[in-house]
């Protein structure tokens, strides 16, 4: 099948990343989207936690808010929000914390805060809400992102959440034990950390980008590993799990009214 | 009992001017009936008080009643920014507000520390982030048994809380089930707590042993208002309103449309509105 | 799944020599079974963690495993002292073993900090009091807000825990009710989880959102062993065994007693005979 | 009615004590039959609060332990042992907290922990439990206690609860904030401290009980108040409902098989 959309791509390239006995932290948009199309294919076990205190969660539709009535009716258990801070990503259980980014460098250190002076910010963003913690606590971070140059920039005008730093063993000098960011997936390609510097490195290309692309809305000279792969296109089973998905998101979420 | 009054009652016999203020939900539950009164009764100099301040304190904030927000996260949920609450920090329109941020995990455990009548909340958090250098409440100590340097916030002991469940008994004793979000401790923080309630029921008898329920005595005033979350929801009982949430997006961008909707929906409107607009959100 | 396994291997997989073991209920879900087929299995040396070690505890203490006892409270609830446990602090027979002795408010408040993954737990205690003195865990630090001198104790991290819970269902999710104790932050703060159930159910459909349940990922083995709480009581199932509580203090009194006691109901003993034990005291 | 021990008059001396509005943190023993009485005669909404997580309880028998199914049967809700110990206890929510003790000093301070040397002690008794911060954190303690030259003494061997320490303003020097030892309720007398020194007094003489019994059983020079009353003697309600919550207890706990 090679009828899918870059925002389609990188949905599916994540999904493929997790694993069935995976426990992830999960945020709205994208990465709720790849986990769940994750679960409704080859992890059915997979265990899903949003932040709004639901564990093992199974939703039908994807929620349009991190507390939506439909993660508690599908979840195994729903704690408070103080516990699920506490015990569960504090505590060292989630293997994998999912974040976006409005602002994100090499290193993927990520800024949701402002744009600009933070004292007299030229816009001001929603925050960090639970990154700067999930981006410790975790046993990795897999970051998703649509490229553009206004995103992807050299320097982070507040560093909401830490990556790697300035690179290198950064995070180790912080007393940091988890591994931060190992994936970083977009709409045009798959990158990972160098083992050294930890900047992100393009490993694979999605069918339909190219090095122009990339290079084009991405605010860094881009690096590329030594064997650079093509995504595997989306299959027949993927895209179609996502598609049903959004449809029936999309039911649901558009109806005021007659939803009940 | 007493304890079940009109809200507007609730609300003036609890909120003053100048307190600090949390209207807590976490997406479910958040109470908006009793937010929307604290508009129509327009208190001054709040300082507000909230994990995901979203579209009823960007009202609030519009409307110019806070000069504070303590906050983790200043989103409609799902749909994007918060436009009077950018419009107050970016033109301090209509008025200057101040703002002290954390992330989720210290304003969580702020309000537990809170609870358990603690002065701080000790934690593993904010490495490598920037916000304690903005946010001078945000201190580190150091572990005595193992010298981690560990991050420290003060507790959230608002003076008033306000948050709606779905049930009280006939003695005042108050049910939440679902996401329960921070609700238990911001009422147990809080000086003084009122509770918004879906509905009246004689008695919880029959009940699991280990639902999270607030005893009567820890409640200050109860109003029973259906409907009273709308557009966020009430578990078991009516739906989120995410096209509400959509529109707010468009109402909230300009301050005239802005001004025009606070007046026809909210400063004309009453308690009894709430039962109506979740009318059609209902669970089976 | 592989997570359901006999009582005899989960313990001897998941407990060693020398090992930090907490076998906690407070009252209810006491481990009985579980920690019988210790007894059986005959470790040595173990670190005792328990906030009210009783008679199960008392029975390892006459036995001999224990080196060391970390705990709260040291009796037979309800009916006095501990006299095996008297017997090795007095007179270190048939050891000598080493307490550390904290408040109950410190011990769950150490479990909590355990189960967040945290090196201390930070709490308003102690003040006045002698333990400071003669546990040297104990510490102090000042609020960097308020100046308070806030007590500290160091988390609890145990290297297995062993708790018996109402049920399992088919992947291996626990469902613990009633007094729930600290069974929850005992579990999630452990390195090795092993849980006793009454029961296997095919699944938790139908039950309340809000309910006291440790994933199965966070429990390393279950074994089903009906009556496994005995004298202790599980909630919904059984009622607690008062008299053998009372009779304890009676075989405990006695070396000899309590030894030919051991031989009869603990070591030659199975798990199987539990689910006989509690047969009188079902719940209708 | 004048047929009653020196323990029922005791227990129900205590129970008077007892508001409808309190809140009570409740131990075994003589302190749970108190706050029953209490509940079953002139209080019927009291709070009763035991220190395994049972809030709101109305036990039709006394419970042999603090964690009895009964308990949890009969409450309100039951939360979890951290949380009663955090947001019911440290949270400042319990208006009396009752003490037992084992070793009793002038100023109401408790040991449960040793008789002897810590370190090489004579006796080992049970420890603390809830007790170092029931003392500290309830807005004021009730003690009941039989009278005996062992239990009340000039000198505690351990300071297992701290009372009013050398008496004075002891407490507010540590930063204590709560009232303390308020009452003194034993099987001979009623005391309550002096509002300078801290030292309780006898207020009230138990029907049955003199002076010289109250010293002889008493380690220190016992003081009185200028006034000193008799003690009501319990009514035929009081009586009968303590009776009938002992015999309902006896018959629930005796049976071992057949209480089922």
């Amino acid at each position: 099948m090679t009828d899918f959309t870059p925002d389609e791509m990188m949905t599916i390239a994540a999904a493929r990343q997790l694993r069935n006995d995976d426990v992830c932290f999960v945020g709205i948009g994208a990465p709720s989207a790849a986990c769940n199309v994750a679960r409704l294919t080859h992890a059915p076990d997979i265990t899903l936690i949003y932040e709004s205190g639901t564990i093992g969660t199974s939703p039908e539709v994807l929620p349009l808010s991190i507390g939506d009535g439909e993660l508690c009716e599908t979840a195994l258990t729903t704690v408070g929000v103080p516990e699920m801070f506490r015990y569960w990503l504090m505590g060292g259980r989630i293997s994998v914390g999912f974040l976006g980014a409005a602002q994100l460098d090499r290193f993927g250190n990520i800024n949701t805060t402002v744009i600009g002076d933070y004292h007299n910010p030229k816009v001001r963003l929603p925050g960090g809400g639970g990154a700067p913690e999930i981006a410790t606590s975790c046993g990795e971070i897999y970051i998703t992102l649509k490229q553009a140059p206004r995103s992807m920039v050299s320097k982070i005008d507040f560093f909401t959440s830490f990556g790697h730093g300035e690179g290198g063993d950064h995070r180790q000098r912080l007393g940091i034990k988890t591994k931060g960011p190992t994936l970083l997936i977009t709409d045009l390609a798959i990158w990972r950390p160098d083992p050294e510097t930890k900047e992100f490195v393009v490993h694979s290309i999605h069918r339909g980008a190219t090095k122009e692309m990339i290079q084009e809305t991405c605010g860094w000279t881009v690096r590329y590993a030594d064997n650079v792969d093509e995504t595997p296109v989306p299959t027949d089973d993927e895209l179609g799990t996502l598609r049903d998905l959004q449809a029936r998101t999309t039911a649901a979420h558009s109806g005021k009214r007659d939803a009940a | 009992m007493s304890k079940f009054v009109p809200l507007s009652q609730a609300v003036s016999d609890n909120l003053h001017d100048g307190d600090v203020v949390a209207f807590e939900g976490f997406t479910h539950l958040i109470p908006h009936a009793a937010a929307h009164e604290a508009i129509r009764q327009g208190f001054k100099d709040l300082t507000l008080l909230r994990m995901t301040p979203d579209i009823v304190y960007d009202q609030m904030i519009g409307m110019g009643m806070a000069k504070k927000v303590i906050f983790s996260y200043a989103g409609n949920p799902g749909v994007g920014l918060l436009r009077r609450m950018r419009d107050a920090i970016e033109n301090e329109y209509p008025r200057a507000i101040e703002t002290v941020e954390h992330s989720h995990s210290a304003m969580a455990q702020a309000y537990e520390a809170g609870a358990s009548g603690l002065p701080l909340a000790v934690f593993r958090g904010y490495k490598g982030a920037d916000l304690p250098k903005v946010n001078p409440d945000i201190k580190m100590i150091e572990c005595p048994y193992t010298g981690e340097k560990l991050a420290t916030v003060p507790a959230h002991q608002p003076d008033v809380a306000f948050i709606h469940a779905q049930k009280a008994d006939a003695k005042g004793n108050v049910l939440i089930e679902g996401i329960i979000g921070v609700q238990k401790e911001v009422a147990l923080a809080a000086k003084r707590v009122v509770v918004t309630v879906e509905e009246m029921v004689p008695d919880f008898a029959d009940l699991h042993p280990n639902l999270c329920i607030l005893p009567h005595w820890t409640v200050d005033a109860i109003a029973v208002v259906p409907g009273g979350a709308h557009p966020s929801y009430t578990f078991g009982y009516y739906q989120r309103d995410n096209a509400a949430y959509l529109d707010w997006d468009k109402i909230s961008s300009d301050r005239e449309l802005f001004a025009a909707w606070m007046q026809e929906n909210v400063l004309s409107a009453t308690p009894e509105v709430f039962a109506e607009r979740v009318r059609g959100l209902k669970n089976d």
